[in-house]
């Protein structure tokens, strides 16, 4: 885990989204698909004093530059809309890698890569690397309209199959991705679905995972003030080994989980509860 | 080069710059950006009897200069921090200021008592009673914001920790008179003070249009607050120059960024200065800050860092 | 098109954004980048009886998304605003509040008596006592600080004025318990509530060593503290809700620089909204704020602004 | 009195100094010399709320791009180090012409211009000014050292004459503008002296100048918040046409005032009391 003051040496537009290429030597270098990097915003005189979270979409560890890696941002709020509005050579300061990566079989077993939006951006390195491990890997990318989707060309390159969902139907299969899932797991034999997206889309694709006898590894994505495990903002209830509930960081004990593991009865309409039986829950009459 | 220490009531610290409770964890997390051993003082997460779960998500809400968070004392409970916390940072070298906390002032006590008891207590120099959290026999009214509830945690912590260790009481700058609650928290004995904990403040989802956080009302904190930890330091300490409060030891504590920022907080009166949600800006803030204010000091020509503690209130232009 | 009426207790605005007092003088200056006449109405910086000078300078430091300032009140007395300003307001077909305050309470009420004999009087569509500032007479400290005090004010202002006339209290965040000065206001008579006043702060400077402002305190504005408005708002008009208090309008002010800010103080619980220190970063910002703000209302879809007031109140979320 | 959305389009080291040139269509048409604009700096995360005030260098009322207005600034804080870091066709939001210009003799009186470090950046166009109405104009330009003199080879064009001084002696006579401004005005016999800088200087300056039986008009540089005459923190002690002490606004009442008016017994170490003669000044026992 490094601090680097990098530069932006490349953006362009990516559909609705901004690919940005970023020096951040050292950080390339020790990053694997599923972490992190945490980006200042604003400059000298900015008022957003909180980092930005981006998923590493792919690196480069050494070059022309040194080492690369690459983000791809849906301009929101006010630091993503920065962050897009960069020109080519300022610096952006970078924290990272953060977070746990994708656990990678020890089996070459069939795995399924599932990406919602700009969560398809970590999929990529991850197919290429599963392919390496001689894992059969297929995609399955959905978002809510055509320019939502991240990557299709890439997946062709990437994955042995690929399938495409959009909610209107201006691309692929109108639908969500936990419609086509299901069957996609059948007819690789999926032992592993991974999966980076929205927390409601992450849920039904652990559930389709379990119900096909798949395990699903989901990257999820809490608001975060630090993302280097300081603040304790971007916790959510994740079952342990032991069978205990707990609030666990997301940056640090995540972004990644099993799927099985994150308590989703608890997670919905924006708001994540504390379980009544996680360690140290609330109790009437009294904390 | 500017001798930086600092005297905490009796206890001397290398130099005067610490974590801010919560913004640090409890220490492994920023030892790797820098040997946390290097501050004058690792302040930990305020810790409390038993584990806590915490308050439920969104926790917090980015606000202009500054973040709200609601956390409520998410932690593993003072056994688990004395077998596993505690003896980390003692391994690591470090001077620790223990952050404690009950929801009634007697689990203060409870929470002391264990502390104390730990193998690893070697490296507390001080124990920092944060009374700026809800007091579940009074309404969850927070402790720091009733003079009489102040008084009676700093007296049972004071009672169970050794003499030779201090004990900070932690502020609220949310009451009317800082000045009065200051006042119950040495009159119990208190050896420090530090000041200020966050702001209550409420920010609302304006595509929601509810509360952003979960638990409606969160802590304000960071640069955007700094005037109001430099405004609240200044008049306990004016009060001690004038006589009005027992002379004590401040450590600052608000929206402290840089040196600069550290150096408003010294020279408006406090000792020592901790670094909190920068901290999420820079991981490295706090040991930056150090080498910043050492820096100003040496810039300002002072031989001691103690030279420029509450200078400001010598150099006051009188109209 | 939204129907952005709002209502006033008794008086109807055509819209519900205002300047904030002291942040527009007495309106010349913006009429320059706007029509004043445009805003739900216009607030005069608080009038005393006598002409005042003011502090010394420097009045102001900026801070991370604030300012502190501590201009001392300086205007040119209530006759000669009677004279010269008030007529000014009113031939540009404004909507007047009247900010006013005095030395003691029976200052305000002399202030009072002579706004209400202006010929101009007829534009006053408020007025709003400004017991945010020193009672002479109780060690200087601030009436709104005070529940006896802030009750005393309320009372004479309320009975010079003419009962068509609302009468608003403006308080100051800086308080343990900001229901209880709400209450005493409210009891004593004022129809509406204006929240909040600036944050008490300071702000060293890091050359000198001395405290930036020659008065060295100063009141903190801005973004920054708008969660701490947004906070007080919140909490008052939940005490409304829930029958602690009576039911009475609130205008919000702290921090709003968009329409967005403003529609976090109306969701809060604020039927019209001030434009403070934004205004001196963007002079159109109190006429730009409403046309966002009825942007906003557009988007969310309601018909009347009225139904976005305290709106956050319902949707929030019980864990 | 205009708000427009301008645009950097040049931007170039000038010894100590930025020297920015801003489109600015309109204020350029209405400005005259001695006024001022106030400059949003930050950008749109900006966490410096207030704007920064800057004396018009000089102005292009139409051209190329639409009027134009160049100012000089020296890199201090945070918003003049983030308009100085500004490229070549960044937004820069600007408010003006703001305050009152230099008042110009009706009669083509002799004039003396003295500048004090970037001071001297509004005198140039006031010398052009000056001498098409025809009179004689003299410069006495100084600063700390030479990189803090500006203008020194402009001020040769704009004027019949020019002394340099400077506090070290790297460039024209060691010492202050007050040591050689009697001789220049005597010299010349001038009958107004316009100057521009810090206030000890614009202190020395109306001394001198009332001396030597001249006239001075000094534009003061007062901490100002919004430069349009709505806070009030920009005030200081000006004696006015009735012998009343008042403290002035000085972004509407100023920046440029009588010297002789200006209450200078009130003002010195970094601030400025208010006069116990002040109208409204606070009396004992009571405001
Ligand atoms: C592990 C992880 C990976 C991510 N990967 C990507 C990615 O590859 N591409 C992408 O476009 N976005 C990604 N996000 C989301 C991205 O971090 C947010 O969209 C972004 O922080 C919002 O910033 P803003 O300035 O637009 O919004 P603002 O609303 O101004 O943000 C305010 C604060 O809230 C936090 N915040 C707000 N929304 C989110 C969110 N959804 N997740 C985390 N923090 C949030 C911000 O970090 C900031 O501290 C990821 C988030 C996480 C946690
Ligand atoms: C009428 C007028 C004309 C000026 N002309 C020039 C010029 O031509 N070139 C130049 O370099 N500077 C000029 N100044 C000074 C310039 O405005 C300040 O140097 C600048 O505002 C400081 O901003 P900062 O971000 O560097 O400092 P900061 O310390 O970050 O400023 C903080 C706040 O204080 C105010 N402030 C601080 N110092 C001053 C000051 N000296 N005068 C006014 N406001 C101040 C700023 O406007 C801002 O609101 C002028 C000032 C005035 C009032
Ligand atoms: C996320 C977060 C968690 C905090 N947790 C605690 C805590 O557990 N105990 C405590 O005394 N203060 C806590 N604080 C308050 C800080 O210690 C500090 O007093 C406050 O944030 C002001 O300092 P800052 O502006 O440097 O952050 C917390 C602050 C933040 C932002
Ligand atoms: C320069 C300045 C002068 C002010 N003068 C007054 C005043 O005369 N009377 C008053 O009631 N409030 C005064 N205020 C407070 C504002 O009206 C407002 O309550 C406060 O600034 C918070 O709003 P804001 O954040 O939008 O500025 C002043 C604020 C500023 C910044
Ligand atoms: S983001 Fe701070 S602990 Fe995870
Ligand atoms: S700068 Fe605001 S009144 Fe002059």
């Amino acid at each position: 885990m490094l601090q680097v003051g990098g530069e932006l040496i490349a953006s362009r537009r990516a559909g609705a989204y901004h690919h940005l290429t970023l020096v951040a030597p050292g950080v390339a270098e020790l990053a694997a698909p599923g972490q992190f990097v945490a980006l200042a915003v604003g400059g000298a005189t900015s008022a957003t004093l909180l980092r930005r979270c981006f998923s590493i979409h792919r690196v480069t560890p050494s070059g022309t530059y040194g080492g690369t890696v690459d983000v791809v941002v849906a301009a929101r709020g006010a630091g993503t809309r920065w962050l897009t509005s960069l020109r080519v050579h300022d610096p952006v300061d970078v924290v990272g890698p953060l977070g746990r990566p994708f656990p990678l079989p020890t089996e070459p077993v069939p795995c399924v890569l599932v990406g919602g939006g700009y969560g398809s951006a970590p999929l990529f390195w991850l197919a290429e690397v599963l392919r390496e491990r001689g894992c059969p890997v297929e995609m399955v990318l959905g978002a809510a309209s055509e320019d939502r989707l991240f990557g299709v060309l890439q997946a062709r390159r990437s994955a042995d199959g690929v399938t495409v969902t959009t909610d209107d139907g201006s691309a692929g299969h109108r639908g969500w991705v936990s419609d086509v899932l299901g069957d996609v797991v059948d007819r690789l034999g999926a032992g592993v679905v991974y999966a980076c997206g929205p927390m409601g889309m992450l849920r039904s694709v652990t559930e389709v995972a379990s119900a096909h006898g798949a395990v699903a590894q989901v990257a999820v994505e809490e608001s975060m003030a630090c993302g280097i495990g300081v603040c304790m903002t971007c916790v959510l209830p994740v079952r342990g080994g032991d069978g205990v509930t707990r609030m666990v960081r997301s940056c640090v004990g995540g972004p990644v989980f099993r799927g099985d593991r994150v308590r989703w009865d608890a997670i919905g309409d924006g708001v994540t509860r504390v379980p009544e039986d996680a360690l140290g829950a609330p109790h009437p009459g009294g904390h | 080069m500017v001798d930086m220490r600092t005297v905490l009531a009796g206890t001397t610290l290398p130099n005067p710059v610490m974590t801010a409770s919560g913004c640090a964890a409890n220490g492994t997390e920023l030892n790797r950006f820098f040997p946390v051993a290097e501050l004058g003082a690792f302040v930990t997460k305020t810790v409390m009897r038993d584990p806590r779960s915490g308050r439920p998500t969104p926790r917090m809400a980015e606000t202009p200069s500054g973040m709200l968070n609601s956390i409520g004392l998410q932690g593993p409970g003072i056994d688990a921090f004395c077998e596993h916390d505690l003896p980390w940072l003692e391994q690591q070298g470090a001077r620790v200021v223990v952050s404690v906390a009950g929801n009634t002032a007697e689990e203060f006590g409870e929470v002391v008592q264990r502390l104390v008891g730990s193998p690893a207590w070697g490296c507390v120099v001080g124990v920092e009673a944060n009374i700026s959290c809800p007091n579940v026999a009074n309404r969850g009214l927070v402790f720091a914001c009733d003079p009489v509830s102040s008084e009676r945690v700093v007296r049972i912590v004071r009672a169970r920790v050794p003499a030779e260790v201090p004990v900070l009481a932690k502020l609220t700058p949310d009451v009317t008179d800082i000045v009065t609650i200051a006042g119950a928290a040495l009159g119990a004995g208190a050896d420090a003070l530090t000041m200020v904990n966050t702001l209550l403040g409420i920010v609302i989802d304006t595509d929601l249009l509810r509360p952003r956080l979960a638990g409606v009302t969160g802590g304000l904190s960071g640069p955007a607050i700094r005037p109001v930890a430099v405004r609240a330091i200044w008049q306990v300490t004016a009060a001690m120059r004038s006589g009005t409060l027992p002379t004590a030891p401040v450590v600052g504590v608000g929206g402290v960024r840089t040196g600069t920022d550290a150096l408003e907080l010294v020279a408006a009166g406090a000792s020592a200065v901790q670094v909190g949600t920068a901290t999420f800006n820079d991981p490295s803030a706090p040991r930056r800050v150090l080498t910043e204010l050492e820096a100003e000091a040496a810039r300002h020509g002072v031989e001691r860092f103690a030279d420029l503690v509450g200078i400001a209130h010598e150099r006051m232009v009188r109209p």
